[in-house]
């Protein structure tokens, strides 16, 4: 695949200088002013306000078995009951904010630590950069599946275990990733001007390389969201990610399949939940792409 | 290339034997045993009775000495016996193993077939009717869990048509119709994602190829736009698409278990996770070196076949 | 719609009707992982062994003792029995069953060869030794009188007869010799067992059909699935399930109870101060557990109220309405005021650990937090893997422990655990109680040496109540199988004591 | 204009579809190319030079540009052609090489294919002919061993060979006008010299006309038979390359040509230079969109200068109005 | 103190090929294979040659950016090439491994003002960076030599709080250019500095170029493929052919004499902005040959018009033509 060589030129959200002043403001590059990135950040942001806000608004309490098993839509349940009486709505809002929080903290895992070796390999190269990479490549061979599951096992299942799982799972592909694109970056003249004035290696790293492997870590973190949300719900589904009685989609989704039948919405809610977020994501992540790759963005 | 070759199963080689001792030590820091995950509703733990078949399985040798056993089996072409059954591995998978491999196959061949088109006429019709279409097969195909899709196909089929797919392993040879009647869900299932995947992938990369000056000129001989798309296009754009199907390949295989629990299918998948909750470490470590082993090779065979289509790669 | 016939005691379809032959395919819902007759602790390996092995004695659909392999048996005095072989037993093989082979047979069950565990010894009553009086004969003497012996024998999971030499003679994981109507022809890991009749039972009537295979389909949904395409022609159900298929003209569905009964567990260990030292505290877990509540949500309502020794086990439990009236009542007033009396009148938390893959208990769990949460206590859920889970419960590591009982054969089984001179009370999980009272103890060793039932009975009556007031366990409910079947199949029913053995009498019409 | 010309372009307006609209990169651009006339088209970085070919060869995309004007091609108006029509056109009557000679190549097929492709494009020939003719030309274009060399992909030539390979595309169907869009900038000053003689020799033998793009004063003064200087988007002045060269009639023009260090010129003088920067599409200033830069702006310069012709010589300069001599 | 600033003596610098750990390749790029130059205070010395000759390499190694494989480059006396491998030098100034200071004398020039510059950085943190990178100064005083670097060049003080993609590609090289010179350089590789530059825009950095190394008493080494301009910014210019330099002589002289056919190619080669000032051409035929196998002898042979038998046995040395002028060709009289 083409290393995403001069991505670097374009923010994602800019910060624009107005005039010789130090004021500030943000504004929305073009890039995200079309309809598909408008959809995917509405998308998101929906969510995100879902899982801050929702349990003010909806006020049921997601934990409650009270209400009676299994019951359709109705107005005190818009979206029915689960199997022990639990009202759906809520566990959904309440679930919004699990996911989330699995998908960025399991994602942030993985970028951090794929970041940090694919940075380093790239920079210093030779025999640092083989080594990283044949511990990279070990790690990527070990099937990801089994990586959640030892980690599960290891430290019981549970979100925060399923989050570092997924984590370690996707770190390599970060890595790769960031090294491919900071090796790029390491071919810019900006790099070797820096070496020319003394710069350290550290302040190097960190203030031309990685600032410039910023955007397709970005793109790749907002695809990666997505990926680790289903990761969750399917580890959730073989009883290692988030357990009861807290709401995550996934492990309503696995729980809710026994009622496909007798009561598809309670498999139908969280299914659907957890497929409008993920598209959000991937619509904002495939307009970032197309936005912060130049080939995309018309040609000069 | 042949020196290439073997440069590349040697580090192929150094892989694996990290793998092998990563997942050696991994196994072996999880909490439990076979004999504890075998308890079922008795007690377990520690009794004379069971350290005496602890010792009888080897699991009270010192770490090194089981580890280089079963390195030793494995060169020695012996995959040595499942603690929980004692069965021979090489049995386990001689079914397993097909099974599995033929639905990941299966499934990719119809990600292949269908996502690249739908990517081609994607790119091409960039903005149509036809593009919005392939997008949002390409968007929902990566947002839907794979189990929830498997289990939502089989009861649509059980009820509909009275049918589900058999969970018995059919060699193809015997019976191509009934092999390919009884694996087509299961594959379908994990085809979706992969095809979202390529579908994607060829739209992007043929979006960039339509703009690379190779195709202004293509245009400029005069060549019709089938042409172009078709002979100067796309071999290209589907470079990428070697790469990424080989990488996912490795990811099917290893993610198999979830549709294979659901379609009840005695596949390597299912065989893994159930070694892992018996703490069979015979069986898991032997699974996933096999599951690394395909990784890295199919990731070999990609860069080989990548550098056979592209001529610009040269193997050194 | 098919109908649903119940009875507490066990269900089952009409009379098996229509001609011997055919073909049956069940569905298990684990892998049976190898076909051993003895040690073999997982209920799925007994699942595919129970058609080929048989034991000396069996019970009936009562639940009454009765000859099996043995014609017949008796008992000079309180620690000799002497069992007389039936004629016309034989192996699979042909060989007729000997002497000799009730020997071999019972000094394997004593101690169960690799890859069976030495699990059940507490279950193992006192035998000093096994002869072979003649070919036809065996006598077995006792250190001591032991009430536990026939039951043991009847309960074929661990007591099973094969010939003599067996285990050197053939692989036992995937080979199999025994007495029963089927033969075993092969068995796939995670695929399936198959089997044919065994056309030379004793029991001339048995088995109605030709063949048989037990598929081993661990997901819900893709059993269900198949059930209703026809693939399989049985299998067990969630209570939810079965509403599903109620309404489905081709199957029926079987209700009934086994033993499976689930409580809660404690630990009571020196120098923890974990609050169940105070046995008020246990006494106010007990009493805050709305059990009818917890019935209805996890189990659609198809549950009874347990209490040591599950319902439906003979004789032996307690009635209903004592437990629900008194031992067992929801009464979170008492429960508030146990605890504000041992201390804790503003609660405590404590984590709760539970199998993540047995979901009727992760379900419990999350009841059973909400119920306690009412007296103050607050429970932190902790699902982990079964194999940890047991790590933990067999060394005694955790604070509170949601698990289930099976099957025991004999009711002292079920009151072992109370019982300070065994290793388990001793070292793992109570050996730091000292408000338990003795009687209780006394009490469980002289059940087990009483052998005239009727003086065993008071007894254990007494035990239960002692039992359930020391509130060493916290036995909460013992659910009802459901088993969906095709309406093929007729004669088959949901035996109390678990697995299938109505298989063996079920027949077929073709389909 | 004479007889024999070709090429008549008029009133050229090409626009891009960008996040702001409509932004206008080509503003009524006038050529003439006559047969087997060589037209260079010189201007700096951005000032649409490409954007006129492409237009000319009809290679915009429909969707992301909009072309207005009149193409006129031998009496065919090109502008009005449907795109099935256009794919006749390219590489028959009007073919196209492009500045950038790795990135022009199909870099999976092989280079005899390519040109082959484009002699059964617009034949009736069969491969094996095709085939003959691709090894020919590459002998026409000196690609030494040209047999072997057709077998061989893109990236085992070296830069100037695949230019001739463009080159050698570019003739498959003689065609009777050759664009060639920055051919040589990719290379260095001794190929450069080998491609432009080569462009020369065969523009005689096979009587094209050509024009050629290119942002080097030098390429122009030894190639051209007449000259059009892009400023901003229009064409500034055209004319003989003498007249143009020798007399500038444009200050932009004058100014390019002073600021170029010519061999034997040394540092103790300082070079002419053109202040400010070039303005960008989007920007243009209202009037003459070289006023901010000029030494001789004055009033009337606020105001868009037409082409003042004197005989073929034009240039758009309000210097050049004969109406207005008193204004100088 | 030496007339001399910065000598090379074979000065070799060999990239090698491919290899990973487990294939150690044998082949070598050769861009620089035994390089004799010595570099006078205060002139600019030209470089010119066919891309991929080795100009930008020896740029390199001159301000030991890149590790020589072979020679030595002083300068001011001090011998560059030995001095440790690990980097620049520190970087925080403490002159530790003896390399602070000269770190801060040397600076390269690149040719590519858009991959030169930071994307994310602001022009002052940009100009900024060799001082802070070298603790010279503190923030407050770093501010305003930065500040005085801008306008020295031609740019506003407000340049300081915009981002590079904000100029056009001439303001932009002045970026560069104020960067180099802020850490106080006295030598300065420009490599093909105005490449990339529109016409109009070339003669203002030039001019800029010619006036800095004026006020502030630089000395030059200037690397560009275009004759004329080199000839126009140089005391002396060295011709560079496959790693080798086949001719150095002063400007003038380089140019209206050249002593190397292939300097005399390069010359006739090079276009004039003049209608009929078309000059006879020494036609070159062929392409540059592979540096990774260079010919023998003369490595100029195969495309040389003059070459004989001797040129394919013998290398001919770098020998004096008068007055400084030297070439390396066996038939350097009869160019
Ligand atoms: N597809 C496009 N979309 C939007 N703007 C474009 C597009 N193609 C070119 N432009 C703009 O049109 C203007 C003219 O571009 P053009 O390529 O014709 O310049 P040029 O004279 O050929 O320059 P150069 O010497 O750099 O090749 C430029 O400002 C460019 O940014
Ligand atoms: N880091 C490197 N690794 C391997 N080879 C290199 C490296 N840098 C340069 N080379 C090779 O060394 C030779 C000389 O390169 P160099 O960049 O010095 O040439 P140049 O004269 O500056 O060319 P140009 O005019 O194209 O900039 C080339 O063949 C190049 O491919
Ligand atoms: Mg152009
Ligand atoms: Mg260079």
């Amino acid at each position: 695949m083409s290393a995403p060589a001069t991505v670097a030129t374009a923010a994602e959200v800019e910060v624009g200088a107005t005039g010789a002043s130090a004021r500030r403001r943000v504004r929305l590059s073009p890039m995200l002013r079309t309809p598909i990135a408008i959809a995917g950040l509405s998308i998101v942001l929906l969510t995100v306000f879902v899982a801050v806000a929702g349990p003010w608004i909806w006020t049921t309490d997601p934990y409650a078995a009270d209400a009676a098993r299994l019951q359709p839509p109705s107005w005190a349940h818009p979206m029915g009951t689960d199997e022990l009486g639990r009202d759906t709505l809520a566990r959904v809002i309440y679930g919004a904010r699990v996911s989330l929080e699995v998908g960025l903290s399991a994602v942030g895992v993985a970028a951090l630590l794929g970041s940090l070796i694919g940075l380093v390999a790239a920079f210093y190269g030779r025999w640092v950069d083989t080594a990283l990479m044949r511990f990279v490549d070990v790690l990527f061979a070990l099937p990801a599946l089994v990586l959640a599951i030892v980690v599960a096992g290891l430290l019981g299942p549970s979100r925060t275990n399923a989050m570092l799982a997924i984590g370690i799972a996707y770190a390599p592909a970060f890595a790769r990733v960031v090294r491919s694109a900071a090796l790029s970056v390491m071919t810019q003249p900006y790099i070797e001007a820096a070496r020319a004035l003394g710069t350290s290696s550290a302040t190097t790293i960190r203030r031309h390389l990685l600032p410039n492997v910023m955007a397709p870590l970005v793109v790749m973190a907002s695809t990666y969201l997505g990926t680790a949300i289903l990761a969750e719900a399917s580890l959730s589904f073989l009883g290692l990610g988030t357990q009861p009685p807290q709401p995550s989609w996934g492990g309503m989704l696995s729980s809710a399949r026994t009622y496909m039948l007798v009561s598809p919405w309670v498999a139908i809610f969280p299914g659907l939940a957890i497929m409008v977020v993920v598209l959000g994501v991937n619509l904002l992540g495939d307009a970032l792409r197309d936005g912060l790759d130049p080939k995309l963005r018309g040609r000069r | 290339m042949a020196r290439y070759l073997a440069s590349r199963v040697a580090q192929l080689g150094l892989t694996l034997l990290g793998v092998s001792v990563v997942i050696f030590l991994l196994v072996r820091l999880l909490p439990g045993d076979v004999l504890d995950a075998s308890s079922g509703d008795t007690v377990a733990g520690s009794s004379e009775g069971r350290d005496a078949l602890r010792e009888a399985l080897g699991l009270a040798d010192p770490l090194p000495v089981q580890y280089f056993d079963w390195i030793k089996g494995l060169v020695t072409g012996d995959l040595g016996v499942s603690l929980r059954s004692g069965e021979p591995l090489a049995n386990l998978l001689s079914t397993a193993l097909p099974m599995t491999l033929e639905i990941v196959l299966l499934g990719v061949a119809i990600a292949l077939l269908v996502g690249i088109p739908l990517g081609v006429l994607s790119a091409v019709r960039s903005g149509r009717a036809i593009d919005y279409v392939g997008r949002a097969i390409g968007m929902i195909g990566v947002s839907l869990p794979s189990f929830w899709l498997a289990t939502l196909m089989l009861l649509v089929t059980s009820s509909a048509f009275g049918w589900v797919p058999s969970s018995t392993y059919i060699s193809p040879f015997e019976d191509p119709l009934g092999n390919l009647a009884a694996l087509i869900l299961p594959a379908l299932c994990i085809s979706v994602y992969m095809l979202a995947l390529v579908m994607r992938m060829v739209r992007a990369t043929m979006l960039e190829v339509l703009g690379e000056d190779y195709v202004r000129t293509a245009r400029a001989k005069g060549a019709a736009p089938r042409t172009v798309v078709v002979r100067h296009a796309l071999r290209n754009a589907l470079l990428p698409v070697i790469t990424v199907s080989a990488f996912e390949v490795g990811v099917l295989l290893a993610s198999t278990a979830l549709i294979e629990v659901v379609f009840g299918l005695p596949g390597l998948g299912n065989l893994l996770v159930q070694g892992i909750f018996n703490r069979d470490y015979a069986v898991i470590q032997t699974v996933t070196l096999l599951l690394a082993a395909t990784f890295v090779l199919m990731n070999l065979i990609a860069d080989v076949l990548y550098a056979l289509v592209d001529p610009r790669v040269e193997l050194r | 719609g098919g109908g649903e016939s119940t009875s507490r005691a066990g269900s089952s379809q009409a009379a098996a009707t229509g001609e011997r032959g055919g073909e049956i395919t069940w569905g298990l819902a684990a892998d049976p992982v190898f076909m051993v007759p003895f040690g073999a602790t997982l209920g799925a390996t007994r699942e595919a062994t129970e058609p080929i092995y048989e034991s000396l004695l069996t019970w009936d659909r009562d639940l009454r003792i009765v000859p099996a392999l043995a014609a017949s048996y008796s008992s000079p005095d309180d620690t000799t029995y002497e069992f007389v072989l039936r004629d016309g037993a034989r192996f699979h093989d042909g060989r007729p069953v000997r002497a000799s082979d009730v020997v071999y047979s019972i000094g394997l069950q004593r101690r169960p060869p690799p890859p069976g565990t030495p699990d059940m010894a507490v279950h193992v009553p006192a035998i000093k030794d096994v002869v072979a009086v003649d070919e036809r004969t065996v006598r077995i003497s006792m250190d001591g009188p032991d009430a536990r012996l026939p039951g043991f024998l009847a309960w074929g999971r661990h007591s099973s007869i094969v010939p003599e030499g067996m285990y050197d003679d053939i692989d036992p994981r995937t080979e199999a010799n025994g007495t029963g109507p089927f033969r075993l022809v092969g068995y796939k890991q995670n695929d399936r067992v198959t089997f044919e009749a065994n056309r030379d039972y004793w029991q001339s009537s048995m088995p109605g059909v030709d063949r048989m295979t037990l598929r081993v389909m661990t997901d819900e949904q893709g059993r269900l699935a198949a059930l209703r395409a026809g693939d399989i022609d049985g299998c067990s159900v969630s209570p939810d399930l079965s509403e599903v298929l109620a309404a489905d003209p081709n199957v029926e569905v079987l209700k009934g109870l086994v033993a499976a009964h689930r409580e809660l567990q404690f630990t009571i260990k020196t120098g923890e101060r974990k609050p169940w030292h105070d046995k008020r505290v246990r006494q106010a877990i007990n009493h805050a557990i709305d059990r009818q509540d917890l019935i209805e949500r996890v189990y659609a309502g198809s549950a009874e109220f347990s209490g040591v020794v599950p319902p439906g086990y003979g004789d032996w439990p307690l009635a209903d309405e004592e437990l629900r009236s008194d031992l067992l009542a929801h009464d979170p007033e008492r429960a508030r005021a146990l605890l504000a009396a041992a201390g804790f009148g503003d609660g405590f938390t404590i984590e709760l650990e539970v199998a993540s893959t047995t979901t009727d208990l992760v379900k419990t769990a999350e009841i059973l937090q909400q119920q306690l949460a009412d007296v103050g206590v607050e429970l932190k859920i902790r699902p982990i893997e079964l194999a940890a889970f047991a790590k933990n419960n067999g060394e005694g590591r955790f604070d509170l422990h949601l698990t289930y009982r099976g099957m025991r054969g004999d009711v002292a089984g079920y009151v072992s655990d109370f019982d300070p001179s065994q290793p388990l009370y001793r070292d793992v999980w109570f050996p730091g109680a000292t408000d338990v009272d003795p009687e209780l103890g006394r009490l469980i060793r002289q059940g087990a040496t009483t052998i005239a039932e009727a003086d065993r009975r008071p007894i254990y009556e007494q035990v239960q109540r002692l039992a359930l007031a020391e509130a060493l366990h916290v036995p909460l409910c013992n659910p009802y199988k459901f088993q969906a079947v095709s309406k093929r199949v007729s004669g088959m029913y949901v035996a109390y004591t678990d697995f299938n053995p109505g298989l063996a009498t079920a027949r077929v019409t073709a389909s | 204009m004479t007889d024999g010309t070709l090429l008549t372009v008029e009133r050229l307006d090409v626009r891009f579809r960008t996040a702001g609209g409509w932004t206008q990169v080509v503003d009524g651009v006038d050529l003439t190319v006559g047969a087997g006339e060589t037209l260079c088209v010189v201007g700096e970085s951005g000032s649409g030079k490409s954007v006129t070919a492409l237009a000319l060869m009809g290679l915009l995309d429909a969707g992301a540009a909009r072309v207005e004007g009149r193409i006129d091609f031998g009496g065919r108006d090109l502008a009005a052609l449907s795109e099935r029509d256009w794919q006749r056109v390219r590489g028959n009557d009007v073919a196209m090489i492009f500045q950038e000679p790795m990135s022009s190549l199909n870099p999976v097929l092989r280079i005899g294919d390519q040109i082959a492709e484009s002699v059964l494009l617009h034949s009736d020939a069969d491969k094996a002919a095709a085939d003959r003719r691709a090894v020919e030309l590459l002998r026409l274009v000196g690609i030494p061993a040209p047999e072997r060399r057709a077998r061989d992909y893109p990236h085992q030539l070296s830069g100037g060979m695949r230019q001739r390979v463009m080159i050698a595309i570019a003739l498959s169907c003689s065609p009777r006008l050759l664009i060639a869009d920055e051919p040589t900038t990719a290379l260095d000053v001794t190929i450069q010299a080998q491609i432009l003689e080569l462009i020369g020799e065969l523009r005689e033998r096979l009587e094209m006309a050509v024009l050629l793009i290119t942002h080097d004063l030098g390429v122009v003064a030894e190639t051209a038979d007449r000259v059009a200087v892009m400023y901003a988007g229009k064409i500034v002045e055209q004319g003989d390359v003498k007249a143009v060269f020798e007399d500038p009639q444009h200050p932009y023009t004058a100014a390019l040509l002073r600021a170029i260090p010519v061999l034997g010129s040394t540092y103790a003088e300082p070079l002419y230079a053109i202040p400010g920067t070039v303005p960008s599409p989007g920007g243009w200033p209202d009037g003459c969109r070289f006023a901010a830069r000029c030494e001789h702006v004055h009033a009337a310069c606020a105001q868009d200068p037409p082409a003042f012709a004197r005989g073929s010589h034009f240039a758009r300069c309000w210097l050049r109005d004969p109406d207005a001599e008193e204004r100088r | 103190m030496s007339d001399v600033l910065v000598r090379a003596r074979d000065l070799r610098v060999h990239f090698p090929l491919g290899g990973g750990v487990l294939s150690r390749s044998s082949a070598q790029v050769r861009a620089v294979d035994g390089v004799e130059l010595e570099i006078r205070r205060g002139e600019t010395l030209g470089l010119v040659g066919e891309s991929g000759c080795g100009k930008s390499t020896l740029g390199r190694a001159l301000v030991r950016l890149v590790r020589p494989t072979g020679g030595s480059v002083e300068f001011d006396g001090t011998d560059v090439a030995r001095l440790p491998r690990r980097g620049r030098g520190r970087g925080d100034g403490s002159g530790r491994d003896g390399r602070g200071a000269l770190a801060r004398e040397m600076q390269i020039v690149f040719q590519d003002p858009v991959g030169s510059l930071n994307p994310r950085m602001k022009v002052g943190a940009i100009v900024a960076e060799g001082l802070a990178s070298n603790r010279i100064g503190t923030r407050a005083s770093r501010r305003e030599l930065v500040v005085e670097m801008l306008e020295r060049v031609g740019l506003g003080s407000d340049a300081v709080d915009r981002y590079p993609h904000e100029f056009s590609g001439g303001q932009r090289q002045r970026i560069v250019i104020a960067r180099a010179l802020a850490v106080g350089a006295r030598f300065v590789v420009a490599d093909e500095p105005v490449s990339a530059l529109d016409v109009s825009v070339q003669s203002q950095v030039l001019n800029l170029f010619v006036r800095l190394k004026r006020e502030l008493d630089l000395t030059y080494v200037f690397v560009a493929h275009d004759l004329a301009v080199v000839g126009y910014v140089s005391d002396r210019i060295a011709v560079m052919y496959l790693g080798k330099i086949v001719e150095l002589g002063p400007a003038q002289a380089l140019i209206s004499a050249p002593r190397h056919p292939y300097t005399r190619a390069l010359l006739s080669a090079v276009p004039q902005a003049r209608v009929g000032a078309r000059r006879e051409r020494t036609a070159l035929t062929g392409d540059v040959p592979n540096p990774i196998d260079p010919p023998s002898g003369c490595r100029f042979r195969t495309r040389c018009p003059m070459a004989a038998a001797i040129c394919a046995e013998q290398e001919p040395p770098l020998r004096t033509h008068g007055d400084g002028h030297l070439a390396a060709c066996h038939f350097a009289e009869a160019v």
